[in-house]
């Protein structure tokens, strides 16, 4: 089924942290291989408090407390993955997922075409990524364009409560790796969660808006501004498209390609910063595939290229806003 | 596997606590009673200068993430007071402590946490990442074990250039399950490098106790894998903790390498200025604050007549005093202009010739 | 000075592993707080040769042979550059710099600027990048894009013995951190150096052939398989002009700029694989400046989106060669 | 700091080792002849791969990075000769030896070195990826270090579903100075995983005398800090590595933990197939090769009257004939097809979706 619940199945309004943790439960309920490590994961419930509940159900045995041994909870989840378990890993704050790289990219990404496919790597890393408010340089970072760029990985953004359940799910499920990347800003974000079990396809987008003059490709929690945005643009008679690829690879081209055929113009939104990230590489997809589908050309509201810095106003500034995406869209339409 | 600490094993680790690692303050050859003295009025002044900031965090003046050292106040004056101008330190997450101790500027921090222009990171890096270069203090870090090898490397400048200063290497029990403390450590012995690598053991790692995430909770034990000294000191008591320092740091400026020195003791406060501990049993924390490090200095100046109680007094309130002062100046202090965005991104030189930031 | 030796300049022929032994030893002599550290640099001068007669020269305590610790190799480099010295570590493989992640990318990079400019962060890390012929999946990867994307650090990819002498000089002397990267494939090649002393500016690119047709924007030794192919061109009346960026960050895009406003055609070459890499990235920037300067969609020729197999024609197959060059060249002129 | 290591300390080495490790070999409650004698039939059938290998190598029908097992024989075959199947092994760069001594077919290996499609990885991995996934050898990995936590993780799953394997993660002496080391040994022994640390100190990492690198030149040593067992073995004693891996195993299987094994040997041949070993004396590989495990198994197979001399003599032409039966088979194998190029890059149902390699 797709992302956006239609009228007929019935829902209930949950936060995006209340979505993961239901999906956790649900699965761990379904398969006994499921596991759960981290650091602070079991006893405290993560300290967003994403896992609240599951020590108490599940017990020690399936949601493990480690110490803080990066490198070991994302290699022995690879580990563990080759020999008959799901474990479901978590990095605090994706920034430090740089301290198990080597595992991850060099291993968990590799091993089953090193070894001929021999071993498969049912694992997930679930890991906050963004700006939090205030937290500086190494607790506010996006790298989901370094996991697009190694072949053997997954990585899935969602911004919705519904699509936050709908991709978990089908993570856990998936035989292959895949870094599952939550905005800590966006844990509070509500909306209509299907009752009924469901899944949602990775390499979908979702089209969160329908509009006929401007493409906005936004990633993560930059659906919502974007969504602002358009409300704002449509008063000033600037119709735009949203769409939330909602997972970054496997990336649903298709839907935007669709998009820029009756839009002919495209404006790409992330938080992180602009060089060397997704954005560039949307474009230069867009461009390979659908260089004449482009009236204007496209245009990326990303992250300034600095480490996130501390002070409110200055991180303000680094952040993309309503106002940035503004800019961007009336750029392309040329007004 | 993983339990929750029971109020039994709380007690008897009390218990084991008074038993095998709890020494009394005594006198040091080491120290005079101004040095003693020093040494109090710097504790006092970590202690009201945390105390004020989960309180200006509540307030909002101060914002993201804040740890504070309070408990652990004994560790970094006892070991800095070992420390010569030339000497460095590293850091953790929970660094406002160890700058004090190392002599940084109370105004200068309380406008970095407030992300102030005048603050010693001129408002970017905030607490996580407070650093007070000149003072010999080379940050803190937001990264668990981050900062190991940044100190192994200090030690290497000292030991390349023929300079006989040495870096303390503060780090939480948390970071000794770290890879790179492991390879920092071993890169330090193999070297014979001028470093002492400090374990803040105040026995949790946010809701994780110590015993559950080792096979073996004595940090000191670890020494024998690196052929290095290993000691373990009483960590609320700043006498201890200094002299232990003061033996490594004599045999690191003599070219006897590293020490790896375990300073247990007990976080009786939140991990961070807004934990609500569920995690653990707050009788705990009582029971552990009967060893109150700034008490029990106190105590001593007192008992041994290096101070009395007039001079205490005055010490507390001048104390006090200059963290009003620090947050008085913070809160005058004018937030970071916009167009410094940029501004130490890459040195100068470079800023200029590719036009960053303009 | 510039990349490409005048006529009058004295040169010497050097190969690009004679270069790098050269400029090392000439720094290291100019400068005593220049120390090099890394596995195998020392006694045996590095696997690859590099370093040779190093060890011998300035002894123990200026080329350190390390433990395999690659994350306290680069941490302590950072500790070290941070208090006085200008260590130049070496990642023997540049696959393995993700041990050092951590480090490189949440400390080195960022110090300079979370500490308000305080500490000065004046090292090289020196690593081969790119396939060496039947070396698999962990000996042949190349990374620049990941670092390009990190704000505070410097990535710098020269092919040529003048280049690499140039730029390798630069980047001890600056004094900001720089990735420098060497083709493991490179280091046999041959061309005439300068005698006299000579640095050359980063983000600074060489343009290594005119042509009037299609600008090839070519990343390391791609530079050579680019001009070979442009010489085939040529003979079939394509006349291509072949860019080496040598840096990849600082870009210079103000030559590729000036090069397309006579072709108005690009093609871009790396060996890094295709997905959310530099060619993406270089796509997108020149999309955002130039838009209107493009009679045709830009091409990027790229590994294959695998991890690199260890069977050699399975290799080959994954390795640009000429013939891709040549059919993105003959795509985009329309042929 | 580092210096070349004279003939005098290799003498003294060489002292040492015969004075503290080597131990002569002896029955085994836990092995009956027709034990030693299958030992030393992988023995030998290492011996023999390895040693055409390297022609092989040489002639260019395997390429890349290729690394011997010849010296370490005793330690595959030992430890594994202690396993049952359901066991798992972790293994290295050098992972040959590892693969032949839990049951790998040399067919289906030297295939694989040769790049061939019926090889175990389908020409996929080479020499550094080789990996049997059937017999329980979890691959070889050029990176080092990079297995331990993957043995780790498989006793995680052993332990989770109830099972009584057990996992040996082979590593070098190298390796012990990863940071993932460090993690994974702490991560074992705090969970109290079936998993034996089995280090193949042969003293050397590349140019790299151990000694020169750690503060502490005994691997074993450092289980102190960990809680868990340490030993030192003979590492040219098939026997000894034997009894030690199995003592550890029953104490995993159960529920008794991690141990740490260190077998101390010494690679009396280059680091892989092209090393000029410029980096030391040569004279130092023959002071070494004395102990020439396969030898040595051999001599007490005859003296302990568990095979005679003709027994040998076959079993030596059986290796052989078994290494030119995997040559030939390899050689006539077919190369892969191109288009299995993106096979097993994902898992099937994810390639059709996606149509990736279409
Ligand atoms: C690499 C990494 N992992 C996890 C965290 C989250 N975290 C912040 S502080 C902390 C506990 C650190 O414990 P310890 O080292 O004992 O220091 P303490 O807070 O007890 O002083 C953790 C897990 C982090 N900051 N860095
Ligand atoms: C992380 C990493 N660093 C460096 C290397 C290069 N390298 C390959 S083998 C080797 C030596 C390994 O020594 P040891 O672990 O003792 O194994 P041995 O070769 O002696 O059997 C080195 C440094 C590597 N493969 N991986
Ligand atoms: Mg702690
Ligand atoms: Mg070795």
């Amino acid at each position: 089924m797709t992302a956006t619940p239609t009228a007929e199945v019935q829902t209930r309004r949950l936060t995006v942290k209340q979505a993961i943790n239901q999906t956790l439960r649900e699965e761990m309920q379904r398969d006994p291989t499921i596991i759960i490590l981290g650091c602070d994961v079991g006893v405290r419930g993560n300290p967003f408090g994403v896992t609240k509940g599951l020590y108490e159900e599940f017990g020690a045995g399936r949601v493990l407390d480690t110490p803080i041994s990066e490198a070991a909870i994302v290699g022995s989840s690879l580990g563990a993955a080759a020999t008959g378990l799901r474990p479901v890993a978590e990095i605090l704050f994706s920034d430090w997922i740089t301290i198990g790289m080597d595992q991850l990219v060099n291993q968990i990404a590799k091993i089953r075409y090193m070894f001929g496919g021999a071993i498969s790597v049912p694992l997930v890393i679930r890991a906050p990524v963004g700006a939090g408010g205030g937290q500086a340089a190494q607790h506010s970072q996006s790298f989901e364009n370094w996991f697009s760029a190694v072949p053997g990985l997954q990585v899935v953004m969602p911004s919705t409560p519904a699509d936050v359940k709908g991709l978990l799910r089908t993570a856990i499920r998936s035989d292959d790796p895949v870094l599952f990347f939550e905005h800590k800003r966006g844990y509070e974000i509500k909306g209509q969660v299907p009752v009924e079990e469901y899944t949602i396809p990775f390499g979908l987008a979702d089209v969160a808006r329908n509009g006929s003059d401007v493409t906005i490709v936004a990633v993560s929690i930059m659906r919502h501004k974007a969504l602002s945005a358009a409300e704002a643009l449509a008063a000033e008679g600037v119709d735009c498209e949203v769409i939330d690829p909602r997972t970054i690879y496997p990336f649903d081209y298709d839907t935007v390609l669709a998009s820029l055929q009756k839009t002919g113009r495209l404006v790409v939104v992330h938080e992180a910063n602009r060089r060397s990230n997704i954005g560039g590489e949307i474009v230069s997809q867009v461009v390979e595939r659908a260089f004449e589908l482009l009236s204007a050309p496209p245009r990326i509201v990303a992250g300034l290229d600095v480490p996130m810095p501390y002070n409110r106003s200055l991180e303000a500034l680094v952040i993309p806003d309503e106002a940035r995406i503004r800019q961007a869209v009336l750029t392309v339409v040329g007004r | 596997m993983r339990h929750r600490v029971t109020p039994e094993e709380n007690c008897e680790a009390v218990a084991a606590f008074e038993r095998d690692i709890l020494t009394p303050l005594a006198m040091s050859a080491r120290l005079e009673p101004a040095d003693l003295r020093e040494m109090y009025a710097r504790m006092r002044l970590i202690r009201e200068f945390d105390t004020a900031v989960k309180e200006l965090w509540k307030q909002d003046f101060i914002y993201g993430l804040a740890h504070s050292y309070v408990s652990a106040e004994a560790i970094a004056v006892g070991a800095c007071a070992a420390l010569r101008d030339g000497d460095y330190i590293t850091s953790t997450h929970r660094g406002h402590g160890h700058t004090i101790a190392k002599g940084g500027d109370p105004r200068r921090m309380m406008a970095e946490l407030m992300g102030r222009a005048p603050g010693y990171n001129k408002g970017k890096g905030g607490s996580m990442h407070i650093a007070a270069v000149d003072m010999g203090m080379l940050g803190a870090t937001g990264i668990v074990g981050s900062a190991m090898p940044i100190a192994v490397g200090s030690a290497l400048t000292a030991k390349t250039l023929g300079r006989d200063n040495v870096t303390v290497c503060f780090h939480g029990d948390g970071a000794t399950n770290q890879g790179v403390w492991h390879e920092s450590i071993n890169l330090a012995a193999a070297w014979g490098l001028p470093v002492i690598f400090l374990c803040e053991n105040n026995q949790w790692a946010i809701s994780m106790p110590y015993e559950q995430a080792v096979g073996n909770p004595s940090v000191a034990d670890r020494a024998v894998g690196y052929g290095i000294p290993g000691v373990t000191v009483d960590g609320f008591n700043a006498i201890a903790v200094h002299d232990a320092v003061a033996e490594a740091a004599e045999r690191a400026r003599t070219g006897g390498g590293p020490t790896l020195i375990e300073a247990r003791f007990y976080r009786y406060i939140g991990h961070f200025v807004a934990d609500d501990e569920a995690y653990r049993d707050p009788a705990c924390n009582e029971r552990w604050q009967q060893f109150d490090p700034i008490e029990r200095m106190a105590g001593f100046l007192l008992e041994s007549g290096s101070a009395d109680k007039a001079w205490l007094d005055e010490a507390d309130e001048t104390a006090l005093a200059r963290v009003e002062d620090a947050i008085a100046f913070a809160k005058a202090a004018p937030e970071p202009a916009l167009d410094t965005l940029y501004d130490g991104l890459y040195s100068d030189e470079f800023m200029a010739q590719q036009g960053i930031g303009r």
